[in-house]
């Protein structure tokens, strides 16, 4: 079973050379710490930069430059900044390779639900709906299951969505499965010590799970 | 050239009234029109609808505005940790339209170029899309979203000049620059104001023929959100 | 009678402080040279200029900087340069005051002709049909009857269409004449010497002219 | 940060093949790409859709495109003064679709910002409206337009990085940085070009995830179409 850092190192894996990537918040963001060597990716963030560097050291964070989850950052050589307006006309257009994002439910028809829960406070969409409507390579990077102990891979999403028919690909502290586009999870890779029963357990939607599944490799 | 200068922040907005709509340009608190967010407060006109990604915090930026309770309606993508605006949501005093931000951009682009409709496929299949056309282009499917109608729209930039051409500083442009093409009348806040002819031509962000009124604002506080740092040595 | 720079002149006169104008080729562009002492005006030129100045001297000319009319041009202070889908944006959306341009024939309707020429070469309508949509005031600089003697103020056009119903001035050699919501040109003003009676012959369309229509006042 | 730099034009037109559409920057010969269109010239391929606002002189800019027959389709605005382009217009041999400035550019604004169709009022009631949408938004017509798909963008700038990352300079810049946001595969060719990380973030015109080939030009004319003077002494 993997942890947070694990989910996002094997994301990396995903990552290909010349890659745009847009990351969201939570694990997604982890996936920047473990760039494969030799792999150059470039980080858009959606508040109007390309070229998202780590985050600052002691005194020298700068109030007007920040992510889109609104934390001091810095840029990297190459970068450039724009209006908001272009840089959701770079995601509709389609020239961000991958996006990454968590997710509270998906469905076996790619469907996602990650920003709002019935009869809870609701904070808003911010840009995942236009990320998840636009992107041509999405990755829902989540838990399994949720704190009750529930899948989170549905049949049907069950919370209002966030986007239709539109994730590939999900990775989870158990596995790795691609969405099929006829529908369905393909098991294509096991966490380290996690069974092939066992994520079937953890699985509500239609699950192809070959008894002979890989476990994940790292490095 | 055609001089935009005001005062202050006052006098930028003192004919602003009751019920109308305004863009307050900013992400969370990055590029935030401080001074004229301040102004609003003191002049306390009410039933507000603001256009602005998020609402602050409880004590700063917009969130200044609801305390004082001069908002009617949000418009708004991610409106974020803010207990007064949550009570007020709760006790149905305010009244919020939460929309992709992507979509809320656009909106803005398409007032200020003129272009009464755009379509976007942000929230197809969803609540957004309830009441909403939807076309399909090409085998995918979109929606029509209308551009915005906006009273004012007030923005803060790093340098202006005299004829009200701006520019704006990293990622403090964000929302600033579509949103000053949009307001029927549109007030610029500046943290540098220079006279017409210092700025280069080439570099200007929002050309003076959109900005109706710009000064020079004072005391900017810049509060950071999320201060969020690593270890000097990794 | 007017010759071009005193219809250029007295087109000038409508210039208010403040305001943004589009000049097109010809006439027009000779309006620049007679805006009235004391009026601020800022002149824009399509392909991505606010604050267009005088021509250059001699070796002063940037071939990087030219107006709509692919002349070389200089900037004034205060100028800033956009793109030209931005300069097409701030002209759908009506952030320029004044556009006065040339036109083959106008119709009593508000309607103007001024790119084509059946049966002749076609040059096209570069950003004309974009300005006489948009335009909230735009005036026409044009000669009065075309060089077979025919009025080119109509009751219809007979060349096909720049705009439709767009049309509220009329600058010719002879008159000022505004066109009417309802249809018909109002003539407002006779040029030096001219009778309300030779511009009712010169006249096609529907003209209302009362006998003591003033004569234009220059300075 | 990736790198985009190719050796030269030849190299960034490799695989542009016959019977593609291209965008080609520039407004009359202002900001043309000139090394790109040269090598064009020399890799003689046909029947191409040529999408610029102009169609050059008859003996420079995409002229010589025309001059070498390469041209099956401009798709213009304005085509100006070009004797060998009228020859092959009569004769049928070019095709030409004369489109509204503003819409040839918000058609290539459309695609870079992934907006299939825009409305805009120019050509309502116009020979430009015929077979197409009309559609009213509060009392005004509007024609519905489509983004433009081009297989190829080639753009010309004054300076560029080897992220690609580009700024323009002066009005040379017109179609170019819309036009560049709009090829399925956009070449920009530059006047000076440099590492990345010597140009201001904030001063970048056209970010370099719309720019996949990059390179230094050589030679550039910069001819004047109208070369028009005052007396020194007025």
């Amino acid at each position: 079973m993997l942890d947070k850092n694990g989910i996002a190192k094997r994301i990396a894996k995903e990552l290909k050379d010349g890659f745009y990537v847009n990351l969201g918040i939570g694990i997604p963001t982890l996936v920047a710490n473990y760039i494969p060597e030799g792999i150059n990716v470039v980080l858009q963030s959606e508040n109007g930069l390309l070229g998202m560097g780590p985050f600052p050291i002691e005194g020298q964070e700068d109030p007007d430059l920040i992510n889109a989850g609104k934390q001091t950052i810095t840029t990297l050589p190459g970068s450039s900044i724009f209006d908001s307006a272009l840089s959701f006309g770079m995601i509709r257009s389609q020239k961000i390779d991958l996006t990454i994002l968590g997710a509270m439910e998906v469905s076996e028809h790619g469907d996602i639900a990650n920003w709002k829960i019935p009869g809870k406070m609701v904070k808003g969409m911010g840009g995942a709906m236009d990320l998840v409507a636009s992107a041509k390579n999405i990755i829902v990077a989540m838990q399994h299951v949720n704190k009750a102990g529930e899948s989170k891979l549905l049949p049907k999403c069950s919370l209002p969505l966030t986007g239709v028919n539109c994730i590939k690909k999900v990775v989870t502290e158990l596995a790795v499965l691609d969405i099929l586009p006829e529908g369905g999870f393909q098991l294509l890779e096991r966490a380290p010590g996690v069974s092939v029963d066992y994520i079937k357990q953890a699985t509500a939607g239609r699950l192809i799970a070959p008894e002979d599944t890989p476990e994940m490799k790292f490095d | 050239m055609i001089n935009k200068v005001v005062a202050g922040a006052d006098e930028a907005i003192h004919d602003l009234k009751d019920g109308q709509t305004l863009m307050l340009g900013g992400f969370g608190l990055c590029g935030i029109p401080e001074n004229c967010i301040n102004a609003l407060v003191r002049k306390g006109i009410k039933d507000l609808t603001c256009i602005s990604n998020n609402a602050g915090v409880d004590d700063f930026g917009i969130g200044l505005l609801l305390q004082s309770r001069q908002v009617k309606k949000m418009i708004s993508s991610y409106v974020g940790e803010n207990a007064e605006f949550e009570r007020q949501l709760l006790s149905g005093e305010l009244e919020v339209e939460l929309i992709p931000q992507g979509t809320l951009a656009t909106r803005c682009l398409a007032a200020g170029y003129g272009m009464p409709a755009i379509f976007t496929p942000a929230g197809v299949g969803t609540e957004v899309a309830e009441g909403k056309e939807v076309r399909n282009f090409n085998g995918k499917e979109y929606l029509m979203e209308y551009a915005f109608e906006a009273d004012f729209a007030i923005v803060k930039a790093w340098k202006g000049d005299t004829a009200g051409n701006l520019i704006y500083k990293s990622t403090a442009r964000n929302f600033n620059p579509v949103m000053a093409t949009a307001g029927k009348i549109t007030i610029a806040e500046v943290e540098e104001l220079v006279e017409a002819g210092e700025l280069d031509p080439d570099q200007i962000h929002t050309p003076g023929v959109y900005v109706h009124r710009i000064f020079q604002g004072v005391d900017y506080e810049k509060r950071i959100e999320q201060r969020t740092l690593r270890s000097k040595n990794p």
